[in-house]
């Protein structure tokens, strides 16, 4: 039956096998941040932890270490995980973007090599995008892999590379041809980070922690069979990977839904001195939060009938950033005073950290393609405006 | 799970577009405006071929036995048109609160009394005004022929000749707005108690259903003139479109609509359920819908320049539809205050997981 | 002393006159629309009211019917005027606008000629800038001046003239150098409007009063001496014309300083029902009022001092026009289901004009320049932001 | 009627601009985050010497004897330079309470204790905290000498050894918060009653408005980053701020910093007043300041992309100013409540003509 939203005894028994799992192994104390090197250990860690109770992720065939879910089950799957607290994902370049995009691209070698020990919490993956000069505008890299025999040899520099002070391998384009320009002559390359000829510097952020990494390649070498695609077929797939970002996975409702929830905890906590205005602002936050579920399982739900997710992707974009700007900044007038404390103050407000996911919601609107860029894509694309 | 509607139903959707595109059209709109249009009666007599007032109605009644979420795209359709037939306050509110009297009715005089008026009102047989607490003036069609009159615990079906109705002319004259002096006591066919409590409650939850339907359609319309606008207007040597700030203000207006356009098809699917995840869904409908279509009538008219002021250019029946709408069966103040109580009271159960619930 | 922000005596003696003259000649009963014939009588009458009090236009020195006061005590007489409730400006076009351009380049014929006919309320002006193809881009006009011995010959059309349907006079700009493109060869006329060869057509606004006019010049005959400033100056008068227009005058403080507190006392009728967040709608419209209000001291006392007003007019161009339309906005929620009701409904909110102020409010970031080009010249002109 | 500042304000200002640059550099502040910088006391003294902390004492304390209107542009360059020390506390509050408390002392032993600990204030000899239960942390500088305990009807002042402070670290490590346990009542020179809880009244007054020119200065700072980075950046072959997107932005970010000004400097004019009109006007320059710096913060970093994360670039330094700012003398609720009650309720004389009354 058509527009028919309720789960079948199979869904829910999976809700349900997922809940007593969490419920068992989620750790009791929040871990440290993933951005420092013990807690990027504990989330290393618990990657394996749920690896071992094949949930590492459960859209993959089971060859490959998923469980072969649906889309609406990995919903199913994501509602119960933020449900039960459990950790942010260290492994999520790997598992929401290079994953998918070795599906598509890689050879069966590669997907044997690289798929299962991703889902196993193994090998963590960075991503290397940027460069100094090449940010919103990636077409702009000036990296190079020079082929050389059975190797290519990477020289360049990388930046704001999340995850890369302490993971095991990155991805990202380099050029190849180098008479070439904009998005032709790039490639596709899959790197160890620890390895001669790659140096990894930790860029500190405003929150003190070392979030981004810069990467130098000196000279670094890869084997061939470590390039995803053909040569100079780089930029096609990257931007398959960045449409992986925006699209449907990368941000779970569920996250904001719980955010929502803690949010109007709070409320109720400061209800009596609080402009009475912010109460709007929670029931929104909370509105924004469903409308965002509800889209995802509408997403879902068409694309399990063979439909694809193009420009959509930068609806979802726009929405979720702007939501959790919105949800974080209510967050921080309802808290006052309260608001800039740090975590270690006697009287921060526990448990929460809103002040650390108000710093992240700023950066929401700007990575992953900044909302300019998505605005335009919109449009053009989706509405047929004229190119500028 | 399945968040697809079926092609059926768009077909359905499909055919009142082609419909409402000749009964609603510009130059229609125009003359209903200018007070020159008489073609009520064969506005109404179209939809009705088409069925389009029974669907909601059961089997028995001559109706398709169909459910809100199969009307809640043609109520989209009704917006997108801005028609100037109130389809969805008799087909998707008096219809169904008629068959659910019906049906619960006491004694076999007023269940046959209700069960023929529901007939009639299904076939289009009659034209049924719905009076509800909510609304201080109700919208009714064109030479009603019976008025649902509902308060805190009784429903009462009442001919138009035992109302008086004070015209309240508004800006969109495609509605045709009435103050209801109160009706004779002695009159009409009445239910009482909890069962038309129940039932009066309902159809204020469909009537806010159906107007977010509407408003979201109407947001659609709104943004599709802008965006032909920005194409052909040209400025300072280039269509106005292809500037950066018009391109952002109307990928602004589409996503607010693309993430209202799921709150309310999934109101549709719990629109009569009684509980608290029921109300917050419709509420959330209503101020979903109303937010997009005010920000597609601020951002057309501002994309249009002086010419959106211009009576001749077809915009203004759009904005005026979606004002109107923003004040119908429970204005803003209505619905924020219901979902913040529920939101921040801790009535509704939030979090994950529990969307559906 | 400076930072002084307090009335001297004579101003407050000012106040004080304008106070008692408006409680005794402010028309009991409001005025019918401007926007319709009977109306437009009716406020052009309140214009020659008005003049018998020696009001029209304080500003302007004595000899053209003015007082000769200064910025601040025009503020003073506009803040009586509005708490008065005194009917809108039918004027408006040449006290405003007009009036300073013909100081500015007007011959000491033209002064005398126009400027007390307009203080006196006798001649009511029309601006007509517009045409089909030229909105925002004015440089693209199309209209002709062709110079025949001592007079010129007018071609051409006009559109979305304000006041035209019922005016005596308009102005604008015509091309007298017929091979010229764009702000070159431009010249500013001053033509009548009741003569051979103009002919009038009034365009029909949402509302259904014909506010704006088409103006179509068909061979109709001025003398040079209507010809303000030199051939081809055309361009540079009418932008200073429309730096008046966006500048301190046009929409006065006062204006929305009274509609605030309508909307408070809207507010207090309202609130048991109201979303509680509208009562933050309702003081930030009275603080936007005040904001705006004190800045057009400060700027006044500037130019008092000497100062000039050049790219701050944009910024209160933006201002003005969304606090208008947040401030109405507002009262259309508060309003609910009576906010679309028209005037003549027998359960419309009585004496505020709600639905015509919102949908008057809609225009503001549109006209005298949208706001869209007031934000490009913020960016490049006072931020110093490279041009596109 | 002048709203023009003096020459010689506009020097001091201009005086206190240059000696901050070097006092507050990015290379100064990054060694306080760091904790590596020693220079508390050579920034302290500084300031001193340009005889910041006296403008608002008495002449006969050694003072300056002028207004708020004078320090209003002081506070605002304190804010631009998200100076690390608190001069707005020293210098705005604390001053003027102790030259309050003073001036109205019953006897004339506490008048002379008051005396004494005015004229420290206000030659910078003394370091003061001043706790008032509007901030639930207090400000201090490094190394306080003497504490001003606000309560409802008490004002004590207390020497630093008397107080228990527990430090609450911020995201801003140019202020150092603490909270205040509840100081023993035997310490200390005490003034109650009236005059105490007016001069209590009118210190948070001259808090909230110094905050809200601080941040107003902080806003122009990281406007002023933005613009200058929006400049430099080149993406897609141009400067990124020749984009639309990036110029209406800043637009918008430099419209509510031109209207935030005049109601800050305005609220300085009335400050000390304790009338409902200057109670909104407080609030008003709270709420408009704190809304321009909340806007220029996160239109800064979104002008910054991904460079605006790093610990390396200047412009976190002035957002976490300008959040620090927001929580401190009354945060959103307190300011948002009062003028909502002021508007709203009816205590406010509202309409033209009531600006300066």
């Amino acid at each position: 039956m058509p527009l028919d939203l309720t789960f079948t005894p199979q869904q829910q028994a999976l809700r349900a096998e997922v809940r007593a799992w969490m419920t068992a192994h989620v750790p009791r104390t929040p871990l440290a941040t993933l951005e420092g090197e013990a807690g990027f250990a504990q989330h290393r860690q618990w990657e394996r932890t749920l690896a071992s109770g094949n949930w590492g992720m459960i859209t993959w065939p089971r060859e490959y270490g998923g469980r072969g879910a649906n889309l609406i089950e990995w919903l199913i799957f994501e509602e119960e995980y933020y449900r039960a607290n459990a950790p942010l994902r260290v492994n999520q370049n790997g598992i929401f973007l290079l994953g998918p995009t070795l599906m598509e691209f890689g050879t069966a070698q590669q997907k044997a090599r690289f798929l299962p020990r991703m889902a196993a919490g193994e090998e963590i993956w960075a991503q290397a995008w940027s460069e100094p000069q090449a940010g919103s505008d990636l077409a702009g890299i000036r990296a190079t892999a020079q082929r050389e025999g059975d190797q290519y040899v990477l020289r360049g520099h990388k930046i704001w590379s999340s995850r890369a002070a302490f993971a095991d391998w990155c991805f990202g384009i380099f050029r190849t041809d180098p008479a070439s320009g904009r998005h032709n002559g790039l490639t596709f390359m899959l790197v160890p980070l620890r390895q001669p000829g790659v140096r990894v510097r930790g860029i500190r952020q405003i929150h003190g922690e070392p979030g981004f990494a810069e990467i130098f390649f000196e000279e670094a070498r890869v084997p061939v069979a470590n390039r995803l695609g053909e040569e100079g077929q780089g930029w096609h797939i990257a931007m398959a990977t960045a449409g992986f970002e925006r699209g449907l996975m990368l941000r779970s409702p569920a996250r904001f839904q719980a955010a929502a929830q803690r949010l109007a905890h709070l409320w109720r906590s400061h209800a009596t001195q609080a402009d009475p205005a912010l109460a709007a602002q929670v029931a929104q936050a909370w509105m924004d939060a469903e409308a965002y579920a509800l889209n995802t399982y509408r997403t879902a739900s068409r694309l399990m009938a063979g439909g694809t997710i193009g420009v959509e992707a930068s609806l979802n974009k726009i929405f979720w950033s702007e939501l959790d700007l919105q949800l974080h900044g209510t967050a921080m007038r309802l808290l006052g005073a309260h608001a800039a404390l740090r975590a270690q103050a006697p009287d921060v407000v526990q448990d929460a950290g809103w002040l650390e996911g108000y710093i992240f919601s700023l950066a929401g609107p700007i990575y992953a393609g900044t909302n300019e860029i998505q605005r335009n894509v919109i449009a053009e694309r989706l509405l047929g405006l004229p190119r500028g | 799970m399945d968040f697809n509607f079926s092609e059926e139903q768009r077909m359905m959707a499909g055919a009142l577009r082609e419909l409402a595109a000749d009964l609603s059209s510009g130059e229609r709109l125009r003359a209903i405006y200018d007070g020159t249009d008489s073609a009520d009666r064969q506005r109404w007599d179209a939809l009705a071929e088409l069925g389009l007032f029974s669907v909601l109605a059961p089997q028995g009644s001559g109706g398709m036995s169909l459910t809100d979420s199969d009307f809640i795209l043609l109520a989209e359709e009704a917006g997108h048109a801005a028609l100037p037939v109130p389809l969805c306050e008799q087909a998707g509110v008096a219809v169904p609160l008629l068959a659910e009297l019906a049906g619960g009715a006491a004694d076999s005089g007023t269940a046959a009394a209700l069960a023929e008026a529901l007939q009639a009102a299904a076939s289009g047989a009659s034209r049924v005004a719905v009076a509800h607490p909510i609304n201080p003036f109700t919208l009714a069609p064109a030479d009603p022929t019976h008025w649902l009159v509902c308060n805190a615990d009784t429903v009462r079906l009442l001919e138009a000749r035992e109302v008086k109705a004070v015209p309240e002319p508004t800006a969109d004259a495609g509605r045709l707005l009435y103050r209801l002096e109160a009706p004779l006591q002695q009159h009409g066919v009445t239910v009482r108690g909890a069962a038309a409590a129940a039932a009066a409650a309902r159809a204020a939850q469909r009537g806010a259903l159906y107007a977010a339907a509407q408003s979201v359609g109407v947001a659609q319309r709104l943004t599709d003139i802008a965006v032909s606008y920005a194409c052909e207007r040209v400025q300072f040597g280039k269509p106005i479109g292809a500037y950066q700030a018009i391109k952002h203000h109307l990928a602004n207006v589409q996503v607010k609509l693309e993430f209202a356009r799921p709150v309310v098809y999934a109101a549709a699917t719990r629109v009569a359920d009684p509980d608290a995840g029921a109300q917050a869904a419709v509420s959330h409908a209503a101020l979903a819908a109303a937010a997009a279509a005010d920000l597609a009538a601020r951002t057309a008219i501002q994309v249009h320049g002086a010419m959106g002021y211009s009576w001749e250019v077809d915009l203004h029946f759009y904005m005026k539809r979606a004002w109107a709408l923003a004040g119908s069966w429970g204005a803003h103040s209505f619905h924020a205050r219901r979902i913040q109580a529920l939101v921040c009271g801790g009535e509704l159960t939030l979090g994950p997981g529990q969307t559906f619930e």
